[in-house]
């Protein structure tokens, strides 16, 4: 069915649109490696000088780069991992085991998105410090779990229910308790989805800023996106574009060599989480 | 004894960063000081001068005081001192610290006063610094005016001779002969800041009443205030979007001669340079903001930061962060900030310092304006005030309300967020 | 209870153990802050007591009496008997006598003139500071700038500072530094002007992002639908950037692009514009800028729902439309978008619900501006409980903001599923056992 | 393991699936569910194997009551209609999964995997994943893997209708096969007629959740107890005249054609309205009991050919014959029926 | 309309799925591809209204040149196997919907919708949605969408592969009625022998992207053109014996037994592997070239019973006859064979 048309005045009107995106991401990988005159967009000579951040420190209040990375790691994994793991078991049950008032916890699912985490910063806070996490990357990391787990639990649950009874049947019919065979048998259906949790989540941790501002202002456990925001809104006089440029591209390369590696994953996700 | 010693400074820039190295420094003079005493102590500082801006690092703080891990020193405006001592949140150092002995007893005593709050001393100040208003000599020229009358202008504006009216009309003169960019007559800071509250007082309007301690609202010196920046904005010397801009791309601007007047900090010399400028004197002229009308006063409010320490359950820490502040502030160190910041000296014997006398800005710039500074006032609800103050400015800048309305709206929000605290005029 | 009840049950907790905590309880916890005057001066936790010069003239204004304002002013340093004995103790008898000889029955309003007292003392045995004002604590009279945790503790104090019993009450109720219930939050909130802007400005928010979102997403779906797999792969891949992308790092970008010596200005003044600020020149611009930016985001998830949604649709069907004599444009409108009914609904209400909370991308381009104007509900929720320029969180009144929002979402997240026909979703276990 | 289900009744939610049913199956028989769509075959199914819990009623495996157990504990085997194999597992990780749930050691299942492979033809796709199986392999993995554990009963879901007819041909024969083998109690689910009649003992047809008959192939296939269970057993399927009684014939409806009623049934009372049943190979040209018509249809079936033949009042009967013939569309012919083997119906459709 | 297929070629990415076929289909006709699941049917009929695209070839409807056109201006109907009826349209919607996308004034419209749904039995439907209808009369609401603007050929795509066997039956007749009624060309993909004998005009029998053999469904049975013809068609299945030409005769494989040959074909010489196709109708009891086996499986069907016999050397003959006589499982039973109908075919399968 696609050959019966013209291509090319839909492909033109999906690059104009797409332009800017193409423009700011063309501009982003050309500025770090060259420098212009300001006021021209053509770069006069290239350099590595924008990426000095990764071998010296930018100032002294912070931790340097790496570290800094390794913290965004630690908290996009684990955020990730909790998550998948929570979802996975939530979603089975949801998807599969009767028990009572399950319509009320699916319905609650839906209802969780509407409340605005974010805006009830300071309840999460003073939770966050009841427990002594306040200020902890383990603080940051529950709370960044909380948030993306209605939306883990509704795709895994998408996920489970594409999975045929029959082999949950022939399962206990073979005499496995339903845990086994959740456990031997379901899983290793739902693991296209079970990868689409662990990756979304971790990108979305990866990303993540508001939580990390308010809730982990500390030097010990900053990440990323507070580092670059630090860069961004700072008044210096050496705000340089091209070294923001240069760490934002250092940034973002782990979540598009991501991206491009499971992409496929990906776009699984809302086809499994949506059906309905 | 191994102690750990957090430091965090707002709204700091590369050039700041003596405010925690100052302390670095002073932990070693005071390690070196217990270990003749036959005391081992052994002091890591760890800072962060690393913050989003104001706003970030304010929540911050606060969290985390709330959160009982506030760092033990914080460098901040003098403002949060009301709101945070009511709080509980910071210890006064008049607890730990001999005031009448050296180094306080050198630091001046309307800086010490700015740092106190109640009567009870609870922050040292960190630097001082004043907001003055500039002039782009070559634009003036264009306009017409000569040499010597750029030479006079402060003068002229401390006498009350030359008022924001006048800036207006220069502003528009060099719009209108093209000597600057439409929007570049005058071109204010553009973000919140002490600076508006200058504003307000130069059209006579008062922050607080010495009698009873509370903030006022002068709703005719507030209106004429917003009335000033509604007319620049309707004249074309101001952009109606102007807040909100970039501030990299707004010093470049003014270091470079776009604008022809705006106003900025002490500190700003020193941005100049690194925009490019490096020929203040010959380029730029600076005065007090100048008066807005006849009942108006040239002013300048200087907003210096202040160490403050925080509450502790240790006391010893709480001791330990007071001495260290209070070694930071010896004339020596102290210098260093001065000067690599460009911000202005906080105590007398800083002129015997050569690196600072030698200095032509910090000293011109104390002569000509320290002398006239006033400070904002230190009571709880003056964030909420400011707060206020500038939404309605933005509001009446930005054409969404008139200066009228936008006063309306003010008194409103003011009455209910300030209650008994607010006298209104 | 069936056995798989125990497991459905065990397995569900540990989320629900994490939404208890940092979905409910907060929600919970935030109805409660919108009906205090918290903020940072009165803490979150609860306060203590203190009397100093503020909170003097407050009773003043609440009508202490002036007797009593004098007492407690006056009380200060006295070098009594009792303090001299006690530095007696501290620090032996010749100081104490000395003191005594120089400035028995003095009082001192201050602690410093003390110090000074001390330290004028010809032997002066004292010689470290803290000791120098632990010694002058031994004479002080006063209650005033003393933090008094408890209730009963200030109480004591007020009582053996011989404060009249009548006055008490009052003076414990101001110089109370925590917070206190009130719903003047609520009538704040309905007075201001800027409350009914930033519904408006929320309105505008959702309404137009959404359009943009369903809209574009729609556009990229059918569009890449028809498309070679190698050009459809590589829009999709453009326009998911934006959602994995850092937020902050894209707002870089747009920054880039529209500010005074970004990309647009600069290509235009190269066609003579003066170059201006596309993102905040004007409230048109600035809404444009948002919607933008959020819609960029936005309409890649509803360019993977509708595209798998599409792809869901049987060929046969599209192939039955084309022998049918359909054109392209016929097969979009007859076929396609018919069949997409109920992804566009799940977009447009799981959308609206994350517009209506969101404020990550606004708070890092326009953050509220220019002027306020593109200040939304959850933005200025944000501002006045954590985010401004004076310092002052205003945790009650940004709870308020938030609590509405929360009542606002769960009305429409229920009106959404009801739409939805929720009990479709839920198909009964078929496993019994 | 004999079977044995009393007063059986079973609901989903506000709807009666099942009402009252009671079903004895010996030890060692294969049994066909035979039924339409819907009518309740794999609920039936599903509750004697414990997946589904019966609402009523005492299910008996042997002298067991195993009505509450759980299915894990009834020692039943399963094949399902899609095979539900394991994907994820090759072949002999599915056979060897119930014995591996059953923590038996690894030697004995390596022994009983290799054992029932070899029984169902299957020893060298043990390495393959089920989707690399053709869907009669498919099949016999399932068995396999339904076997393995030796169950007291085996239970087969529509276990060939996603086979192409060919192979559906081969299975019928290898699960026979299989099962009289092992001796096996086992009972079938399916709707096709063929499949019930060639492979088991007996069949228990069932329409509408109520079981109609129960009793051996042939005897279904001669002695229908209701022109419901004429009508659905029978390939090409048997034609229904309608009419009424009179005089001991039948009166066949709007026309004056009469009938002689079979000669082994009590004539009913004149004016019962009677239905008459006559199979595609009992109207055939040869026959006495000569009926007019005109060929309203033709099919050729390879090596037979079929015909309507539509009478003077609208009815249609049905006949089968080898080809050779030469008689076509619209041609008039005068067959006759068998007498000895029409079946009459009652008017609630009873057989007399 | 005549179509005409000159070799046409199509191949999807390098998988080859049809190469150089051609075929005629006359006026009028109604011809059958049949054959074997994945060997190209559905492409070449996907091919014929425009949906794929030909790499090579010519096709033409009548004299037209219709190759490079695409599927909107053919002016075919097609009927797919899952009906792919628009599930958002009720059903006067959806036969609407041809005429609709061809602008047709809304009484013109109403008129033809009218028509053609009197002519497929649908009137009371039309205000249905697909989701309530059952699967017969989604059938013919595709059949209706696909005729209402009067196409010049209808193809049909397994039409009946989704319905039950006994709809099946019956929409059988009622396609055909149709296209008899309406006269036009018509194109049938099925993989069921039974449908394509008993419904169409000629059979087109592909395998592997190939046709095989076209003809008339009772040459086709009776003349097959190699094994794979005969093994296709008949149903039970043609059992094959394979042995080698020795004097004129077929001596099986192992085994001392020998054959004669159909006496109509030309001996090959001797040594040559030879494979003889006996279809079960002709291994009877009463037939004369006797032989000998074990009976290994009886089946009942319903009138007939079929039985496997096993010969001595492993080869399986199919025999199939009327109910009644009462061999069981394992009797030694002497069959005869019918010369004349014995097939016989070369080494590489093709006909002798
Ligand atoms: N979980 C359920 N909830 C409600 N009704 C059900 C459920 N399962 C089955 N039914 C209904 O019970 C009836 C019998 O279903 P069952 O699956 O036993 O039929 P069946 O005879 O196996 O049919 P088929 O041949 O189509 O598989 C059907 O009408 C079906 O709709
Ligand atoms: N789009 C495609 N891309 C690649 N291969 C294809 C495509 N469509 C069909 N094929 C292959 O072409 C061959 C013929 O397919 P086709 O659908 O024509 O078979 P068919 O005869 O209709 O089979 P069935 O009876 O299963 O429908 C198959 O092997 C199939 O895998
Ligand atoms: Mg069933
Ligand atoms: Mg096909």
């Amino acid at each position: 069915m696609k050959h019966n048309f013209r291509n090319w005045p839909v492909l033109l009107v999906l690059f104009i649109f797409s332009l800017p995106l193409l423009i700011m991401l063309t501009f982003l990988v050309v500025d770090t490696f060259t420098t212009k005159v300001p006021g021209t967009l053509v770069p006069n000579a290239f350099t590595l000088n924008h990426f000095r951040f990764l071998w010296t420190d930018l100032d002294d209040g912070s931790w340097g780069i790496y570290g800094v990375t390794l913290n965004t790691f630690i908290f996009a994994a684990s955020t990730a991992a909790i998550v998948t793991a929570i979802s996975v078991m939530a979603g089975y049950a949801l998807s599969r085991l009767s028990f009572p008032a399950r319509g009320f916890f699916l319905g609650s699912l839906i209802v969780l998105h509407a409340f605005p985490t974010v805006t009830l910063i300071i309840a999460i806070f003073l939770i966050l410090q009841i427990l002594g996490l306040y200020n902890t990357l383990i603080g940051v990391i529950i709370v960044k779990t909380a948030l993306e787990l209605p939306f883990g639990i509704w795709v895994m649950k998408g996920f489970y229910d594409t999975v045929p009874w029959e082999i949950e049947m022939a399962g206990v019919q073979d005499g496995a308790s339903r845990f086994t065979v959740w456990w031997k048998l379901i899983l290793p259906q739902v693991q296209p989805g079970l990868m689409a949790i662990l990756i979304f989540s971790f990108l979305s941790g990866w990303s993540e800023f508001v939580l990390p501002m308010v809730l982990n202002p500390g030097t010990e456990a900053q990440v990323l996106s507070t580092y670059l925001a630090t860069l961004l809104l700072d008044t210096n006089a050496n705000s340089d574009f091209n070294l923001i440029s240069a760490v934002g591209l250092f940034y973002a390369l782990p979540v598009v060599i991501i991206y491009l590696i499971f992409q496929n994953k990906l776009m699984n996700i809302y086809g499994g989480g949506t059906k309905g | 004894k191994d102690v750990t010693i957090t430091v965090w400074a707002g709204g700091s820039n590369d050039s700041d960063a003596y405010r925690w190295e100052a302390i670095e420094m002073a932990a070693d003079i005071l390690e070196r000081e217990a270990a003749i005493e036959g005391e081992e102590l052994n002091i890591t500082v760890e800072s962060k001068g690393q913050f989003g801006n104001w706003q970030e690092f304010k929540q911050a703080v606060t969290l985390a005081a709330e959160a009982g891990t506030a760092p033990n020193i914080v460098v901040t405006s003098h403002l949060d001192i009301a709101p945070w001592s009511e709080a509980g949140y910071i210890v006064p150092v008049e607890e730990y610290l001999d005031l009448d002995a050296w180094p306080l007893n050198d630091i001046y005593p309307n800086l010490l006063e700015i740092a106190a709050f109640d009567d009870v001393q609870w922050g040292l100040p960190q630097d001082a610094e004043s907001r003055p208003f500039f002039f782009w000599k070559e634009t003036m020229k264009k306009i017409g005016y000569s040499d010597e009358e750029i030479a006079a202008l402060p003068a002229k504006v401390e006498s009350g001779e030359y008022t924001l009216q006048n800036i207006l009309e220069d502003a528009k003169k060099a719009v209108d002969m093209e000597v600057v960019e439409k929007g570049y007559g005058f071109y204010p800071r553009p973000s919140n800041g002490p600076d508006y509250a200058q504003f307000y007082q130069s059209f006579g309007g008062e922050l607080i009443d010495e009698e009873t301690g509370k903030l006022v609202l002068d709703k005719k010196a507030m209106e004429e205030f917003y009335q000033f920046f509604a007319d620049a904005v309707a004249a074309d010397v101001t952009r109606k979007n102007h807040l909100g801009t970039d501030w990299g791309q707004w010093y470049k601007e003014v270091a470079n001669g776009k604008a022809a007047t705006w106003h900025g900090g002490t500190w700003h010399f020193g941005r100049y340079a690194q925009e490019g400028n490096q020929d203040f004197w010959n380029t730029i002229e600076f005065s007090l903001i100048p008066a807005g009308n006849e009942i108006g006063r040239p002013n300048t409010i200087t907003h210096p930061l202040v160490y403050l320490i925080t509450d502790n359950t240790n006391d010893d820490v709480e001791e330990i962060s007071a001495n260290l502040v209070k070694i930071a502030s010896e004339p020596r160190i102290n210098s260093l900030h001065a000067i690599q910041s460009n911000h202005l000296g906080i105590a007398k014997q800083q002129s015997n310092i050569e690196l600072y006398a030698n200095n032509r800005w910090a000293d011109e710039a104390t002569k000509r304006l320290l002398g006239h500074a006033n400070a904002q006032p230190n009571h709880v609800n003056y964030g909420a005030y400011s707060e206020a103050l500038f939404k309605g400015l933005e509001a009446a800048w930005t054409g969404t309300k008139s200066p009228a309305e936008a006063v309306e709206e003010v008194e409103v929000q003011m009455k209910a967020t300030l209650g008994d605290e607010l006298i209104i005029r | 209870m069936q056995r798989s009840s125990w497991l459905g049950l065990a397995f569900l907790s540990p989320a629900l153990i994490v939404v208890l905590l940092f979905f409910l309880v907060p929600v919970v916890l935030t109805g409660i802050f919108a009906f205090t005057n918290m903020s940072t001066a009165t803490g979150v936790k609860g306060g203590s007591y203190v009397l100093n010069a503020s909170s003097l003239r407050a009773l003043v204004d609440a009508g202490l009496p002036e007797v009593t304002r004098n007492q407690i002013e006056s009380a200060g340093y006295r070098i009594d008997e009792k303090g001299l004995a006690a530095l007696a103790g501290a620090h032996g008898q010749d100081v104490a006598e000395e003191l005594s000889k120089n400035h028995a029955g003095e009082v001192f309003t201050k602690r410093r003139d003390v110090e000074r007292a001390l330290k004028d003392l010809n032997s002066n045995p004292i010689r470290k500071t803290r000791d120098r004002k632990a010694a002058a604590d031994l004479f002080k009279r006063s209650i005033l700038n003393q933090r008094y945790q408890s209730r009963e503790a200030f109480e004591t104090a007020l009582n053996e500072a011989g404060i009249p019993k009548s006055d008490r009450p009052l003076i414990t109720e101001i110089a109370y530094t925590g917070w206190t219930w009130t719903t003047a939050n609520f009538d704040l909130l309905l007075s201001l002007d800027s409350t009914w802007q930033y519904a408006k400005n929320t309105g505008i928010y959702v309404t137009f992002t959404l359009a943009f979102n369903v809209i574009f997403g729609l556009f990229l779906a059918v569009t890449t639908f028809y498309l070679p797999a190698a050009q459809a792969t590589t829009f999709r891949a453009i326009w998911f950037l934006p959602r994995i992308l850092p937020p902050v790092l894209y707002i870089v970008l747009w920054r880039w692009f529209t500010w005074d010596t970004g990309f647009v200005s600069t290509v235009l003044s190269g066609f003579g514009y003066p170059s201006k600020n596309w993102m905040l020149d004007t409230e048109y611009h600035a809404w444009v800028t948002v919607v933008l930016i959020n819609g960029f985001v936005g309409a890649s998830m509803g360019m993977i729902v509708f595209s798998s949604a599409i792809r869901a649709i049987p060929t046969s069907m599209l192939y039955a439309s084309e022998v049918d004599g359909a054109s392209r444009w016929q097969q979009v409108w007859h076929i396609i978008l018919p069949q997409l009914r109920w992804p566009i609904l799940f977009i447009t209400s799981y959308q609206t619900m994350s517009l209506l909370t969101s404020f990550e991308y606004i708070y890092l381009s326009t953050d509220g501006g220019p002027g306020g104007s593109t200040e939304v509900w959850a933005l200025a929720a944000f501002h006045t409980a954590l985010n401004n320029y004076g310092g002052n969180l205003q945790y009650g009144l940004g709870a308020t903001y938030a609590l509405l929002l929360v009542i606002i979402g769960v009305l429409a997240s229920l009106f959404y599923l009801r739409l939805f026909n929720f009990k479709n979703l839920l198909t009964k276990p078929r496993i019994e056992g | 393991m004999r079977i044995s289900i009393k007063n059986f009744t079973k609901t989903f939610g506000d709807t009666t699936v099942i009402k009252d049913m009671s079903l004895e199956i010996e030890s060692g028989e294969m049994l066909a569910l035979l039924g339409p769509s819907g009518c309740g075959k794999s609920t039936t199914l599903f509750s004697i194997c414990g997946i589904h819990r019966m609402n009523a009623g005492r299910l008996q495996f042997g002298d067991k009551d195993v009505s509450k157990r759980p299915p894990q504990e009834r020692n039943v085997g399963v094949v399902f209609q899609n095979y539900a194999l394991y994907p994820h597992m090759d072949v002999h990780a599915n056979i060897a999964f119930p014995l591996k749930v059953r923590k038996e050691p690894r030697t004995e299942i390596e022994r009983k995997v290799r054992e029932i492979a070899a029984l169902v033809h299957i020893e060298e796709l043990l390495q393959r994943k089920p989707s690399q199986l053709s869907g009669g392999q498919q099949q016999r993995v399932a068995l396999a893997r339904a076997l393995v554990r030796k169950p007291d009963i085996l239970l087969l879901d529509e276990p060939l209708a996603n086979l192409d007819a060919k192979l559906r041909l081969e299975m019928r024969s290898e699960i026979r096969r299989i099962q009289q083998q092992t001796g096996i109690t086992a009972v079938l689910v399916t709707h096709d007629q063929v499949e019930a009649m060639s492979m088991c003992d007996r069949i228990a047809l069932m329409n509408k959740g109520d079981i109609v008959q129960v009793c051996k192939p042939k005897e279904m296939y001669d002695n229908p107890a209701s022109d419901f269970v004429a009508g659905f057993l029978g390939n090409p399927p048997i034609a229904f005249l309608d009419g009424i009684a009179k005089d001991g014939e039948i009166r066949l409806a709007n026309s004056e054609v009469g009938l002689p009623l079979p000669s082994n049934i009590t004539a009913p009372s004149d004016g019962t309205q009677l239905r008459l049943g006559i199979r595609p190979e009992f109207f055939q040209p040869q026959n006495d009991l000569k009926v007019t018509g005109k060929v309203s249809f033709v099919e050729t079936q390879g090596r037979e050919d079929l015909f309507d033949v539509t009478l003077a009042n609208g009815a249609i009967l049905r006949s089968i014959q080898s080809r050779g013939g030469d008689i076509k569309l619209g041609d008039e012919v005068t067959w006759g029926i068998s007498r000895e083997h029409i079946l009459a119906f009652g008017p609630s459709g009873e057989r007399l």
